[in-house]
Formats: structure tokens, C-alpha cells, sequence
């Protein structure tokens, strides 16, 4: 049968929703849902939940790299079906999670999963890196500043074995997005890899008349930098706008109201870091992530620059901060003109804010540390 | 039998994390427009800019959301991606699948699309990646038809709502998230399909402060569990931490040796309210001191348990910079009962309380948290009929700009400058 | 001679700046400037001060009202001249110091304070409450929204065994100012006494031409509450402004501007309460103080309900902060929620910011302590 | 005798502190228009409003300040308070006087003026409370001529230069204030007196981070003594201390039974860079990590003393709240050699530098941290000159938002929109 587009309305159905969760349960977890009690993670990638009726369920936690064919995903239901009765769920971080429910049933798994070579490395629970939440970058997107999926696995190569293994002093969480749109929690996350434009928009005046809504433009500007602007098309005068690049902070919210302020460009586009965010409200608030790199280059295919950065912090984090402190913690409690020097990076003015709130992170206090920073 | 040289993308083939670049070349092999993913994406990475158009608005029949429209700038060369849309599929609740269910779907995409995926967005949704116009109908009446599923959110409207794994495998959850995910979602089918909001719209369920779905940072309303008695402590449990028999932190850190475990340390010196101590070889919480941080009991899974009087606080606004700079949700009721004995009555009345609102006051592309932050919180917690308590705010305000109504004032705003300047001479 | 009103000019000195400081120094002062090693408060309102050279000054602290006449202070050098060879100094709250350069001094010194009742008394060191600092109020002002002088004697009254002791955790400094223009350090004190007015600003039409100009009283209002407006005069139109009620927050800035926007009520005029603020950087940085109290009337002479409100805080202070605590850091450890609690103080929507930069006020964070707030 | 009927005032008569009532009223037997101060003060306790007008331009001739004009609304009942301008008369740094000058002072004012003053006014200023213009000029000349001194500041100019006691009393000072504040006070004569700046600017110069002046909470620029050598520890003290000898906080607590003395908890503890500990009997600091709070130092003055290599740390832009929400000043000079050894040059230096951008950019009534809100701190430290570091913020930026300049970007901000498009299709 299938859709006949001769009656498109006819036998259509809308609104089911998801399918319920409850039916894709491994019978462990459908036995046992409530009644969980503790867990342990019995090595890098392997958690065991301990229920109350006894029950155990070993969750094996697979890094993946999202971004994934249908012939991939087959390849996942065929261990899960091997293993796991059929089951598999993946986490808010985009591992794949394959559960069974005894202890016996472990290794036998992770060697399947070991046979498929560095396709499904085990591993990003506890104190270690977890994957990198991304986006779409060059794959899909119009408005990256860099590209997603490539910078990532150039990004994870490098922390692979902090993947693998537990010896941070805390989660480290990544993530990335590909501009400012920060599809994701960029904002808040221990390292943030985001996608920056640095050019002002251009003004496609040839096209601009049918594809934007100028007032809708020139409203979209949080600095009002976009205004009204008349101008000559094959000699006619037509309505356009122009763009006050002074007062432009590449936000590219224009060009997501008008498909003719295109701002992307292969020198101006590149990476800014944030670090010290964080989601959870254990020991601290949530954080937001900070600037402290304001510009690295789309180096492709590897974003050396990128990888070394972060590789770089990860590194100064791991040697100096105490156990359970996360990044943010870290950096507030030795101070932040500590961590530009613990982490060998060179400050600059774009690290300090100058937008709406940007008075509240002025040092109002004489206290501070003497570090190289002062001559 | 690459129709495109990709050697810089080739340079992603290397290295221990599993390559995306490997996966889209074997699925080349039989979804040849695959190579067209990659042929552009190598465009890319030589132009270094992206290759893809602005927008593009398509979708199906009498849904306003679930489809991404998007073109290739290049479509001569590389005419499989010259339609690229992608799909927003509805995740279950915790993204259980059984591998039946994936290979159905996987089926379907072969049919109808790329054979590229994003298992999942980084809402929630499963993404299908890249298909073109004709497609979409078909696939969705199968997708419907054939497996009893739909599409989830896009565009102006509530997104699809996403969960932590909460009580299916974690014994801190204090409500059933996939329950409360899966119940508004089927309960907003209508809000997630058919755009009526000024703008996009989130909800994420966390089922305790660890905030495992990122809930507070990137939803309009956050519910993260918790609880109202006191932590349950197990002192057998906590003598066996003590001794070293127990790992800390469920073995999170076993991978260094950070030495002896020491819970004045480790525990009651990082409580952020001070609220424990050890008295006679017992963990003591004074737990009315206590902000359910949940350090200790991340540090002590086997000796200590969320309370057994169990619920959710509820925040309000979160979302990325664009434009004012990243907002964390709000806290807004600090605890309710969130639970299907009652069919999620109290957060569904406060939700459409919320909606009514920012659907009348909101301004196009005015996320909830903007629209709070223009009205202000005090304003927002009148309109919500939420009392005003110190729990909504971090701190008082430090500056003294109050706006007094007429009403509460005595005798009122109006005044006689006549009458004044016969006591006040100018 | 003296200044001869034919010849203003004729032989007119001016930029003389003030006089050497080192001219008024005690001998004592002048011999160790320099060379202190350490203090002692030997009992309230008495400090030692030993030098390198042995030699030791004893200061003692007297309160002051500062709105003081001619034949106080001259009672105050017949003091220094009986005691102090004919020296003394104020401090930067506007206490007295009498300076004495040895320990046997110092009782006929405050001997001689006693002598005068309660004029002098003896106080205002350590961990207690000292001076109030404040301004002119209704004894000179134009602007105030309650007196200075009489509200600060009203506190001092209630307060007066925490100026003669040092029982507190840590010192607290009380400051008054009587209008939003915050004359002193209101807006970074333990506790803040503030007056306020809470109704718009009236039009005076008849005389606004003369005295205003228009734009400066129009660009005064931060939030832009103030338009122009035509009005009717004597059967004449003339160009006045007129005040947007609702978004008036009554700061006043627009009568500091112009004097034909009077806005001071016998009833809407009143006092709020601003606590938790520090100036040191000691421990933590310099807060700012935080409004709990959004009003209280001008209840004359003794504004009973300021005085009550002040003293239940220094209580609830007393009672429950840690040695060191100063005000705003004890409510910060116990949360903000705790201290109303512990103070008593009803909480209202006033003390939730609405201004600039409200949104960092904002809980954005699951952390908080159940108190009687939530029902 | 009374003018007027004062039982509302006559309240404040009672209670332990002293009453500025009283003293009116003894005053008021020399000089009669204390009645009128009575009076007048009586009736706005009984209206509850000030009886002032709205400020009058008053003053001596030359100066642009100094005065504050004010007079009376009810002259006929009161007319001894009909003119009742203040006069700001310079203090002496650290407000030492001797009885001799207080004596000579009194008179002046008991023949020009009320008989009525302030000790001290909130900027530092000798406030002489209430005078009629004829006897402004006549006083300004005795005041000059008789005692040699002058009057402070008001109006859109430097006020009048504020300090703590500094090194005269206070073994904590790393500066000399007194004669920093001297010092600048005579060079900027012109500044106090001649109005020329686009609002009120102040200096104020605290000898350590106790800020005993309140510098950085009230003053445009806020020098505020400090050191970048080590903590000077005498180890024996430390002993005496901990062995309960000595008086904790100079004896600060003595008036409470604290318990005993615990350095651990009361200074260890507290530290909030956490660099102190006891190793062998000896407080150890690792200086590097401090950041010179002073705790420690105020807890144990007998053991601690500030670093030997002092100087300031230069804070700018304080202010009251009007009509951003009040600011304290913001560390832009971490360290800086504050010394008459060379003239304070470099801080004059960087003032005047301050002051040449101020009343180039800052607009009318602007004090200077709002104009550098306006600009943002990244532009005042470029013009400053400035080099950006981290010890001008708390933390860094949390939005991406930079304004790049266009010399910054490889290939500038100009492109060909047709250039573009050849290779983009839109
Ligand atoms: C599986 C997952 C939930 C899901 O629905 O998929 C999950 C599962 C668990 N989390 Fe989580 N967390 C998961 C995402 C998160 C997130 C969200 C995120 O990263 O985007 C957070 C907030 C991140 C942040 O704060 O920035 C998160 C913050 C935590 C914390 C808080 C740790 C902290 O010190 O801040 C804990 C407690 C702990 O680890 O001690 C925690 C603890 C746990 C426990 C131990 C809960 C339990 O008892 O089962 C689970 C195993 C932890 C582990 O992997 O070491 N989980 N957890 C998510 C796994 C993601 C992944 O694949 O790596
Ligand atoms: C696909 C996805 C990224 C991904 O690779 O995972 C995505 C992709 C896009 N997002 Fe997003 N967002 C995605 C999750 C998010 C999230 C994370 C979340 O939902 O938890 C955020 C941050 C949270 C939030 O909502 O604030 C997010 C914040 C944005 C924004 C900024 C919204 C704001 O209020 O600031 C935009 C801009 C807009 O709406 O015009 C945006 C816009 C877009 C658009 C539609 C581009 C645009 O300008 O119109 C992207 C389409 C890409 C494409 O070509 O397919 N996307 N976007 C995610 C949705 C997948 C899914 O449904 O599961
Ligand atoms: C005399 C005076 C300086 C002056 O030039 O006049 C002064 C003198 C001293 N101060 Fe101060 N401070 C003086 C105003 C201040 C101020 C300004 C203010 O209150 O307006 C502050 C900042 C207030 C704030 O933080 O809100 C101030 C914050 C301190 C501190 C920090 C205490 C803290 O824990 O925050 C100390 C250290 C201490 O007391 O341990 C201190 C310590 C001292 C010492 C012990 C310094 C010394 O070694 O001589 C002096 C005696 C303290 C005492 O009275 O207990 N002084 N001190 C001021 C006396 C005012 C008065 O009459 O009461
Ligand atoms: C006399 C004094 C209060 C006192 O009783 O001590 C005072 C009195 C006045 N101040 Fe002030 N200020 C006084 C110290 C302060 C201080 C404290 C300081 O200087 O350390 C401040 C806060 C710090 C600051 O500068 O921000 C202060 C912040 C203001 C403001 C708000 C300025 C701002 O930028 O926000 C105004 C409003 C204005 O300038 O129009 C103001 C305006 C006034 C005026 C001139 C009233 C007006 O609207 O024009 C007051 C005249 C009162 C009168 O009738 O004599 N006064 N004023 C203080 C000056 C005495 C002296 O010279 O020693
Ligand atoms: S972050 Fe920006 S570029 Fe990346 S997917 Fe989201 S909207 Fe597109
Ligand atoms: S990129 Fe952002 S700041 Fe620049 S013009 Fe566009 S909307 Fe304005
Ligand atoms: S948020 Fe809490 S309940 Fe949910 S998975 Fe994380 S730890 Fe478990
Ligand atoms: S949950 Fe957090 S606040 Fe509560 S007792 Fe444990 S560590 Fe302390
Ligand atoms: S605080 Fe206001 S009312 Fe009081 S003296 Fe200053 S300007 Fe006048
Ligand atoms: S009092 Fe303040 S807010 Fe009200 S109109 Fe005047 S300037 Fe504006
Ligand atoms: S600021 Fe420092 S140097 Fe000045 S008096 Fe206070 S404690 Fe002494
Ligand atoms: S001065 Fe402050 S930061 Fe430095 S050692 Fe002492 S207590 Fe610690």
C-alpha cells in the first residue's frame, strides 16, 4: 500500500507520539524499575545496578560517533541481539548502553565488542571523559563557523584514553556546538569547543528583496547594528539594509532571519574554548562555561590547534585539581589568573566581557594572585 | 569506487575513536549517495565553510514540525545531497529500543533516505539525515503506518521532551521521569506538531539534582527530582566506606590511587552547607541544613538514599546565549509531587499556566526565560500565582529600585502640587 | 581687616588646600609614624598601639552624634588639653579619638569622659557595633525621605551596650542615608538604614519654565518615565513633562534634576532595611547590601518599628553567626532563605531584583533549604 | 527661653547616646538661630518632609565649589535658618587636629555661621551646617587669611581626598596615605575647586585591604595598600597565640567567651585561598597563593605582618547608585610603587590619564565607572593602556560574544557578496 500521493489525506494517521518506553525494557530492567538500590562501575565503561530483589544489571557503556549509518546501527542490534536479548538504549550523551543481567555475561559481551576493533571502545563513565555532545556542523547545518563530527573525532582520538579510563579528578563533560545557536549545553559544560564567526554579514542586495523580511532583520540584531538601507540594483533602488560593522558581534542571529546576510568564511571562521561549566548541582551550582580562548583556526582535517588546546587544559586539570572538583570548581578555587597560567594560556581582552551582565565579572576586590600576568 | 576523492577527510580514518568517515564510506557501498555526503563535506574541508543552504521550509501534511529543510549550494556536483532534509523521529522515553524496533526503522531509512543518522539529537529526537522532498510523505506513512511512530519537534512549537533514565536503572531518581516524559509528551501532541508559540518551547525531567538530561541548562521548564524528609543512611554502610571495603563514588576514581578513603575530607568537608558530622562512628546530617546537593550520596551510593518523600522542583527559562547570553532555569516551585496517581495535574496546570501567558505576552522569538527577563521575576511570579519566597532567588536585590504599586501605597499616587507648595514654598 | 565687599577681589587668597596633617600630630604620632608593630584593644573603645621603639599610644574611642555645635567641640579640646597636649582626631565614622601616650593616662582620661554623663561614651572597637554613619536628612537636605540625625539616635539608643562591648561575631557597620543618592556607604553595609520615597514625582507646571531644562529633566530618568508634555497654564500652553507612573521606581533623579518634580510624602516616604554588606576585603570580597526590608514609616521622633527592625537582626546575627562572620557572609553560609527565617523578616517581591541586572539574582539551581516558606 | 515648641524632638532628649538635641538647644542659648534649626527640624518631625528647597547656587567668588545652597521654606516662621548654606571646609589627612585650630575654627564659625557643623561630612569635608550668603565671603576671607586654610569640594569636580589613619597609627599600612592623600589633594587645588569634569570625581587611600576609608565601596579612584613579597611571620608569636597568650583579632572578641583560641578554625580555616597550614609547630603560608585578604594578619597582628616590598593596588570607578546600581570600584592597577620618593608619579600619571579620556568621552553627570560600563572594560584598559589580565576580572566572559576588530581578522570584514555566491548558490 503505502502513501498515495493521488490522496494524500486518505488513511493518514498523526499525532502517536513515541512509542512507550515500557516495551523496550530488558527484562531486568522492567522487573526491576523503582527498586534500584546502589551501583558500582566495575571497571572503566561497566556499571552494575544492584536491585533490592537482588537483581543486578551490568550496563557496558559503548562511545559512539553519533553521527551513523543504518548499517551501523544494525551492527549494534546484532551484538545487542547476541547479548542482550534484543535490548539496547542509548544515553543523553549519545553512548550506547547494552545491559545483561549477570555478572557471567560481561566479558563475553566485551569481547564481541573488542572483535569489531576501535569501533565500539568501552568506556566514558566515572571520572573520566565521556563522549563529546555535538552538532552538525559542515554534515548538515547553514550556520556553522566549523564543522562538528570532524572536530570531534580529531578532539577524542587525542583523550582517547581518558575515555577509557578513570584517573580525572571528576566527569569531565565536552561538548560542542558549531555556532552560537549552541545546539546543546556548550554553555555549560566543563570544556566547550564552540564554532565562531568573526566577519559581519555581507548583503546579498541581488536577492535580499525575496527572502527577508527586513524589519524582521533589522529587529533581530541585539546590538542594532542592522538598518534600514536603500540601495541600487541593476539600477534600480530596491530596500535593503546595511550592517554597522562596528558595533557587529558576529552572533549571525541576522542571517537566521535572512538567508541573504551570509557571514561564514573560511578565514574568519574558527573555534573560541570555554571551560567550567557545569550541569549538576552536586557540591556546586550550575556554572556557566567561560571564555578563555577567543580564537583558534579551522585547521582541517585535524584542528591540531583545537586538540592541543584542549588536550592541554585537560592535562593542567588532571595534575592539580582535587578529587571530585570539577573543572569550574577547580578554576574558582585556585583562582582564574591561576588557571591561564596553570594551563599556559595567553590572556586576552575578549576574555573579558563587555555585553549586558558584564559588570558582575569586573574584580570588585583587591584580591588577586601574583602571577607571570604581572610585570 | 569512491565517485569523490576525499583526502583530507581521509585523514579522519585514523586514530582509536571510531570514525564517522570510515562508517559513510562502507555505507557508501550500498547507499550511494553517501558519496555525496562526502564529496561535499570534503568541499568543505577544503573551502572551510559550510556547503549547505539557508533553510527551506518543507514538511508533511498538517505538521508544522519534524523536518529540517535543507540544499546543497552545490547540487550539480553532488546531486544526491541536492535535497538533504532531515527527519526528527520521537525518541522513547530513556532511549530504550529493541533491536526489532531499530531495524524496522533502519529498514525504512534505507527505503526513503541518505542511510546516515544521528542516533540521537542533541534534544532527544532520533535524526534521520538528509533526504529529499518526494520522500517525505511516503516515509512518514510508513513510519505511522508500519511502525506506530511519529515525528518530533521542530520550529515554533514544544520540542520533543527528553528524560534521564531515571527509575529504569538508577536508584536516586525521586519520580518516574520516563513516565512523566512519555505522558506530557502523548498529552502535547498537538503543542509538539503544530506550531502556535511564539518560539520553540522545551521540557527536560531529571530524576534528582545530578540533573543527568541536562535539564536546567537547556529546557523551559527543568523538572529535576527531589526530596522533602531526610537523607536514608545506612551506618553498616557507611563503617564499610569507612574501612575501605566499599569503593567511594560507586569506583568512579578507581583508576588512580587517590589514597585512603577519608570521609571528613571526601564527604563532610566538601557538604556545601556544612550539615554533617561524625558522632560516635556515625554520619550525621542535619538534614533541615541540608540543599540535597547530592555529593554525599554520590560519594556514598550504598550508605546513603535520597529521602523516601519524594517529588521534583520545577525551573523556568532555560536556553542558549542567543541573544541576551545562556540562561539556567529558574527556580520556580520548589517542590511538587510529580507523579501519574494524579496524572501530572499539578505540573501540567503550572505548565499551561506558563504557556497561556508567554502565549499572550511573549514576542516572536522570545524564548520563556526572555520574556521573564523583560517582565521580570517578580512580575512573572504574580501572573503564575506562585507566592514570592527566597527560594526564588539566589540573593535580595542590592539595589533599591522598587516599583510600588499605587494601591500600596497610603493616600495613593495622586497629589495636589497646589497644596503642596502652600506647606512647601519652591 | 577681613573681607571687604568693595574690593572683592583685593587681596583674595584661594587654592590653599588643607593644612599639613603632620602639624596636628600627637607627639607620640609624630615620633612612631612608621614604626607601629602591633595593636591591643585593651578594653572597648581603647586601642594600643606599640611601636619598634618601644613607645606605645593609647587612643580612646568616644561616640559622636556629628551634627554637633560650636561649644561641643570646644568641649571636646578642653578634653584633648586636659588629657591629650592639646591633640586629637575623628575617625572615618565619626567617632572621637583621644590619643594619650601611656597607660596611666588613660583612666583619668575616662574619667574625665565619664564626668560629662552620657555624652562621651567610650566605645565603637572590636567586634561591635560602632558609629552610624549617615547624612543631613530633614536637618539640611532637600531631598531626603526621612531624617538622619533623629533615626540614628533612636538606633544608637537601642544599640548603645553594642558600642560599649565587643560581643558580636565580627564588627558591624550600620550606615543611614536618606535618599537613593546613598551619601556614604549604604549600599555596602552589615546593615543599611535607607530612606525611600514611593510616590512619583509631582508636575509643578507654574514653575517648571523657569527652573527646569526640559531634556536634562527628560534624559534624568532611567527608565525613561519622564516625556515631554504640553500643559495649560493661566489659559496658556506651555511645554512641561509629565511622568509615566508605572515605570516610575522612584529614585528621585528626575527632582535632583529639576526642582519642579517634587516627590517627598509624609506617607509615601518611609525607610527600608538593606543588610549583608562589607567594604573589607577580608575573608570575602566587598558586598554590596541587600534589601530585606523594602519599608518602614517615618514614624517620628523615634521610629520604632527601624529601631525594632535593626536590633532583631543584630540579634538573630549574634545568636547564630561564627566568630569573624561579618552579617553578609553569615547569610550567605546559612542561605538567604534561612536568614528571614532566623530574622523574622516577612519576605516579599520587593527583594527579588526587577532592575539591570536582576537575572544573575536569579536561583538557577535545585539547591535550596526547606524553611516555613514553603507551605 | 525656647523660640519654639519642640516636644517631638524633645523625644530625643533621652536614651544613652548623646543627643544632637540637646546640644542644639545649648547652642542655641549663644546663637538664637538654633531656634530655628529646632524649629524647623520640629515641624518636619511633625509633617514628616524635609522643609528645604531645592538647592541655590551659591558660593565664593572663584570657586565652583564648596558651598551647598540651601534655603528654607517657611523663611517667615523661621527665619534664622531663611539662607542655611553649608560650607565644605578641607580636612587634614587622617583628621588630626590640634585644639588650637579646632578653637580658631569654632570662632570663625560662631561669628559667620549657626554655630551648628558636621565632624565630619560623608567625603571627609569639615561640614559648617548654615549660613546666609552675605556671610560667605567675609567667612571664606578669615578662613584664608586668619587660619590658612580652604574649603573642600562640590559640584562637578574632584572632591575633597579621603584616607585612613594609615602609617600614623596603623602598623598595616603599605603606603604612606597621608601624604598620598596630601599630596594629590595640593596638586589638584584647580581640580577641587574649579568645576570642569562631567560629574563629581573622588579618591579615597586606605593603607591595606581592610579599607578603613571604605575606598573601593565610594571613591571614582580607590588606592588601597598592598604587597607582593611574603607574609612576615614571627614564629614565636604564632606560639603564644596558639598557646592562648596573646589576645585573638588585637582582642577584638574579647568580650564573648569565644572558647579557646583555634588557629586551625579561626585563621587556617578561614583563609579563603586555603594556603596557610602548620607544619612542625610553624604557620606556614605559601605566599604565592595568597591573596593578601588580611585575615590571618588581623586574627594574629602580634605574629603576621604584611610583605616589606609594599605599594597600592589602584581600584577605579566606585559609586552610589544612581542610576545603574551601585558599583565598587574595579582592580585595574594590581600593583603600583605609591611613594613621595618620586612625586607619586606613577599615580598621577595614571589619574590624569583617566581624567583626559573621562572629559573627552564621559557624558554629562556621569561618573566615571558608569562611562566605563558604557564602553566596556576592554575598550577603558585599551585607552588606559593598559594590558589586560586576569586580575581585572572575577571571571571571564560566559558569552561568546567579542567584537573582533577588523584589523584582527585575516582578510578583513570586506568581501564580494558575488565572489561569494559563485561558490555559495543561495
Ligand atoms: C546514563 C546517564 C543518564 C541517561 O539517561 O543516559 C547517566 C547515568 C549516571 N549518572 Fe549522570 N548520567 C548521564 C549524564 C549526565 C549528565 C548530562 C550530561 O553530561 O550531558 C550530567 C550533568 C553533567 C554536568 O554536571 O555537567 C550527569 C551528572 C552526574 C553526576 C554529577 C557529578 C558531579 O560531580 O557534578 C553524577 C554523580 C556522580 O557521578 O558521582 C552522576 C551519576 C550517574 C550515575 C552514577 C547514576 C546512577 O546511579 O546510575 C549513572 C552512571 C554514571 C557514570 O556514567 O559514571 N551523573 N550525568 C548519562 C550518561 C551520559 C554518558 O553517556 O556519558
Ligand atoms: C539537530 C540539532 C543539533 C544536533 O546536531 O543535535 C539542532 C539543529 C539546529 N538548531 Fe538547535 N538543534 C538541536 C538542539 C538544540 C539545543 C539542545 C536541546 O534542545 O537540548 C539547543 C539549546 C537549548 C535551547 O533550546 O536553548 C538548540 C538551540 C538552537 C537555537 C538557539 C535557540 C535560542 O533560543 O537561543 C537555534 C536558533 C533558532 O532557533 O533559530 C537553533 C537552530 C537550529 C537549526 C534549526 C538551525 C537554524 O538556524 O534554523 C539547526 C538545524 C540543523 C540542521 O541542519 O539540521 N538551535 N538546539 C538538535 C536537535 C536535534 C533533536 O531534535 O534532537
Ligand atoms: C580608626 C579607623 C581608621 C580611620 O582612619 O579612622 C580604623 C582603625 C582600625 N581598623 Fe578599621 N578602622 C576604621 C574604619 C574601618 C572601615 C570603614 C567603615 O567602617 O566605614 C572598615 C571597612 C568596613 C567594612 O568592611 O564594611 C574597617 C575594616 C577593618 C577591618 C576588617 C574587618 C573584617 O573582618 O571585615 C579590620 C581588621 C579587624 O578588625 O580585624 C580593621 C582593623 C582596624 C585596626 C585594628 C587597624 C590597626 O591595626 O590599627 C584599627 C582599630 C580597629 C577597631 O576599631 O577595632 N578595620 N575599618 C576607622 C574607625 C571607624 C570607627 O570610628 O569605628
Ligand atoms: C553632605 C553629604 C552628606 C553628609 O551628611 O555627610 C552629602 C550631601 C549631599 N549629597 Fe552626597 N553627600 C555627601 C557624601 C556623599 C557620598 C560619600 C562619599 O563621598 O564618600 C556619596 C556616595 C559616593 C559616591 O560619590 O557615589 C554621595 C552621593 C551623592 C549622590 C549620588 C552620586 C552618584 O553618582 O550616584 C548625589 C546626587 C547628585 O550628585 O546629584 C549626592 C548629592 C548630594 C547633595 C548635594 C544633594 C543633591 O541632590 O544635590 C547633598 C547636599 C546635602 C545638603 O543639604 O547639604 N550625593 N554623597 C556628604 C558630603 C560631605 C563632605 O563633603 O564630606
Ligand atoms: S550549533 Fe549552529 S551550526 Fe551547529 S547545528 Fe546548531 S544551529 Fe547549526
Ligand atoms: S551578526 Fe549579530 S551582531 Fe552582527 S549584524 Fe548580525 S545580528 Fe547584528
Ligand atoms: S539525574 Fe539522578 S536520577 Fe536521573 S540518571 Fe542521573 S543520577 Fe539518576
Ligand atoms: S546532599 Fe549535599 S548538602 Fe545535603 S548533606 Fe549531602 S553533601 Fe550536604
Ligand atoms: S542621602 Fe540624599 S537626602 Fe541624604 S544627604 Fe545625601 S542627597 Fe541628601
Ligand atoms: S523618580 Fe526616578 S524613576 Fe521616577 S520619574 Fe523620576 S527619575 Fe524616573
Ligand atoms: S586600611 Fe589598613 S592601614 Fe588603613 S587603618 Fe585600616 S587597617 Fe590600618
Ligand atoms: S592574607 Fe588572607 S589569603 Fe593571605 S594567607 Fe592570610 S588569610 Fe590567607
Amino acid at each position: 500500500m503505502g502513501y498515495n500521493p493521488q490522496k494524500p489525506m486518505e488513511g493518514r494517521i498523526s499525532d502517536l507520539g513515541p512509542p512507550h518506553y515500557e516495551q523496550f525494557f530488558p527484562p531486568v530492567i522492567k522487573a526491576n524499575k523503582g527498586k534500584w538500590l546502589w551501583h558500582e562501575i566495575t571497571q572503566p565503561g561497566v556499571l552494575m545496578h544492584k536491585s533490592e530483589t537482588g537483581d543486578e544489571v551490568y550496563s557496558i557503556r559503548v562511545g559512539s560517533p553519533r553521527l551513523v549509518s543504518v548499517e551501523y546501527i544494525r551492527e549494534v542490534c546484532d551484538i545487542a541481539d547476541k547479548h542482550c536479548d534484543g535490548f539496547l538504549r542509548f544515553t543523553t550523551r549519545n553512548n550506547i548502553e547494552f545491559m545483561v543481567d549477570s555478572k557471567e555475561k560481561v566479558q563475553p559481551l566485551l569481547d564481541t565488542l573488542a572483535s569489531y576493533g576501535n569501533k565500539y571502545p568501552v568506556g566514558g563513565t566515572g571520572a573520566g571523559v565521556t563522549n563529546i555532545v555535538h552538532t552538525q556542523g559542515w554534515v548538515h547545518c547553514h550556520t556553522p563557523a566549523t564543522d562538528a563530527s570532524g572536530v570531534v573525532k580529531a578532539v577524542m582520538d587525542e583523550l582517547f584514553d581518558y575515555f577509557t579510563s578513570m584517573t580525572l579528578p571528576a566527569q569531565v563533560r565536552i561538548a560542542l556546538a558549531c555556532c552560537l545557536n549552541m545546539c546543546g549545553a556548550v554553555h555549560a559544560s566543563d570544556i566547550a569547543i564552540l564554532g565562531i564567526h568573526r566577519k559581519p554579514p555581507m548583503i546579498d542586495n541581488e536577492r535580499i528583496t525575496g527572502v527577508c523580511e527586513l524589519p524582521l532583520a533589522i529587529a533581530s540584531c541585539p546590538l542594532g547594528a542592522v538598518k534600514p538601507a536603500k540601495v541600487e540594483v541593476d539600477g534600480k533602488e530596491i530596500k535593503s539594509v546595511k550592517v554597522n560593522v562596528e558595533r557587529c558581534m558576529f552572533c549571525g542571529n541576522c542571517y537566521t532571519m535572512c538567508p541573504a546576510m551570509p557571514l561564514a568564511d573560511p578565514e574568519g571562521d574558527g573555534i573560541a574554548i570555554l571551560v567550567g561549566g557545569k550541569v549538576s548541582n552536586s557540591r556546586t551550582a550550575p556554572k556557566f562555561s567561560k571564555l578563555v580562548i577567543p580564537f583558534l583556526p579551522n585547521n582541517t582535517p585535524r584542528w591540531p590547534e583545537t586538540v592541543q588546546a584542549v588536550k592541554k587544559i585537560l592535562v593542567a586539570y588532571a595534575n592539580d585539581a582535587h578529587k571530585y572538583e570539577r573543572v569550574g570548581e577547580w578554576a574558582e578555587r585556585i583562582g582564574w589568573e591561576r588557571f591561564f597560567e596553570k594551563c599556559d594560556i595567553p590572556f586576552t581582552e575578549k576574555s573579558i566581557d563587555d555585553y549586558r551582565l558584564a559588570y558582575t565579572t569586573w574584580r570588585t576586590t583587591v584580591q588577586f594572585k601574583y602571577t607571570s600576568h604581572i610585570k | 569506487m569512491a565517485k569523490h576523492e576525499t583526502p583530507l577527510l581521509d585523514q579522519l580514518e585514523t586514530g582509536p575513536w571510531p570514525s564517522f568517515v570510515t562508517d559513510l564510506k562502507r555505507q557508501a557501498e550500498t547507499k550511494p549517495e553517501c558519496w555525496d555526503i562526502l564529496g561535499i563535506l570534503e568541499l568543505s574541508y577544503k573551502d572551510r565553510i559550510t556547503h549547505w543552504k539557508h533553510g527551506g521550509i518543507v514538511g508533511v501534511f498538517g505538521y508544522g514540525g519534524g523536518i529540517v529543510g535543507r540544499y546543497a549550494d552545490m547540487p550539480k556536483q553532488f546531486p544526491g545531497v541536492e535535497h538533504f532534509h532531515t527527519i526528527r523521529v520521537a525518541q522513547p522515553a530513556s532511549k530504550y529500543y529493541s533491536t526489532a524496533n531499530l531495524r524496522q526503522l533502519m529498514a525504512l531509512w534505507e527505503k526513503h533516505g541518505s542511510g546516515m543518522t544521528n542516533f540521537h539529537g542533541s534534544t532527544g529526537d532520533i535524526i534521520l539525515l538528509g533526504t529529499r522532498t518526494e520522500n517525505l510523505e511516503p516515509f512518514f506513512w510508513d513510519l505511522t503506518h508500519d511502525m506506530g511512530q511519529d515525528l518530533g519537534g521542530s520550529g515554533s512549537n514544544l520540542r520533543t521532551p527528553a528524560n534521564c533514565i531515571g527509575m529504569s536503572r538508577c536508584e536516586w531518581s525521586c519520580y518516574d521521569t520516563e513516565e512523566a516524559c512519555h505522558h506530557l509528551t502523548m498529552t502535547y501532541q498537538d503543542e509538539i506538531h503544530r506550531p502556535a508559540f511564539p518560539y520553540k518551547f522545551k521540557f527536560k525531567f531529571s530524576g534528582c539534582p545530578n540533573d543527568c538530561v541536562a535539564a536546567i541548562a537547556r529546557s523551559d521548564i527543568s523538572v529535576i527530582g527531589t526530596w522533602r524528609d531526610n537523607i536514608r543512611i545506612d551506618q553498616a554502610a557507611v563503617k564499610e566506606y569507612i574501612a575501605g571495603n566499599y569503593p567511594s563514588n560507586g569506583g568512579a576514581h578507581s583508576g588512580r590511587d587517590w589514597g585512603k578513603f577519608d570521609i571528613e575530607k571526601e564527604v563532610i568537608a566538601l557538604c556545601p552547607t556544612n550539615c554533617m558530622w561524625m558522632e560516635g562512628g556515625e554520619l550525621k546530617i542535619d538534614d533541615k541544613e541540608c540543599t540535597r546537593c547530592m555529593h554525599c550520596i554520590n560519594v556514598l551510593p550504598r550508605a546513603l538514599r535520597p529521602g523516601a518523600d519524594q517529588g521534583a522542583s520545577v525551573c523556568v527559562g532555560a536556553k542558549a546565549p542567543i541573544l541576551d547570553g545562556a540562561q539556567f532555569s529558574t527556580l520556580i516551585l520548589p517542590f511538587i509531587k510529580v507523579t501519574k496517581d494524579n496524572d501530572f495535574e499539578e505540573l501540567i496546570e503550572f505548565i499551561e499556566k506558563v504557556w497561556d501567558w508567554w502565549m499572550e505576552v511573549g514576542k516572536n522569538r522570545e524564548r520563556v526565560g526572555e520574556t521573564m527577563q523583560r517582565v521580570g521575576l517578580p512580575t512573572f511570579l504574580s501572573v503564575m500565582g506562585v507566592e514570592p519566597i527566597p527560594q526564588h532567588i539566589k540573593e535580595p536585590r542590592s539595589n533599591p529600585y522598587v516599583f510600588w504599586k499605587e494601591e500600596e501605597v497610603e493616600g495613593g499616587f495622586e497629589r495636589d502640587i497646589r497644596e503642596f507648595r502652600a506647606r512647601h514654598a519652591a
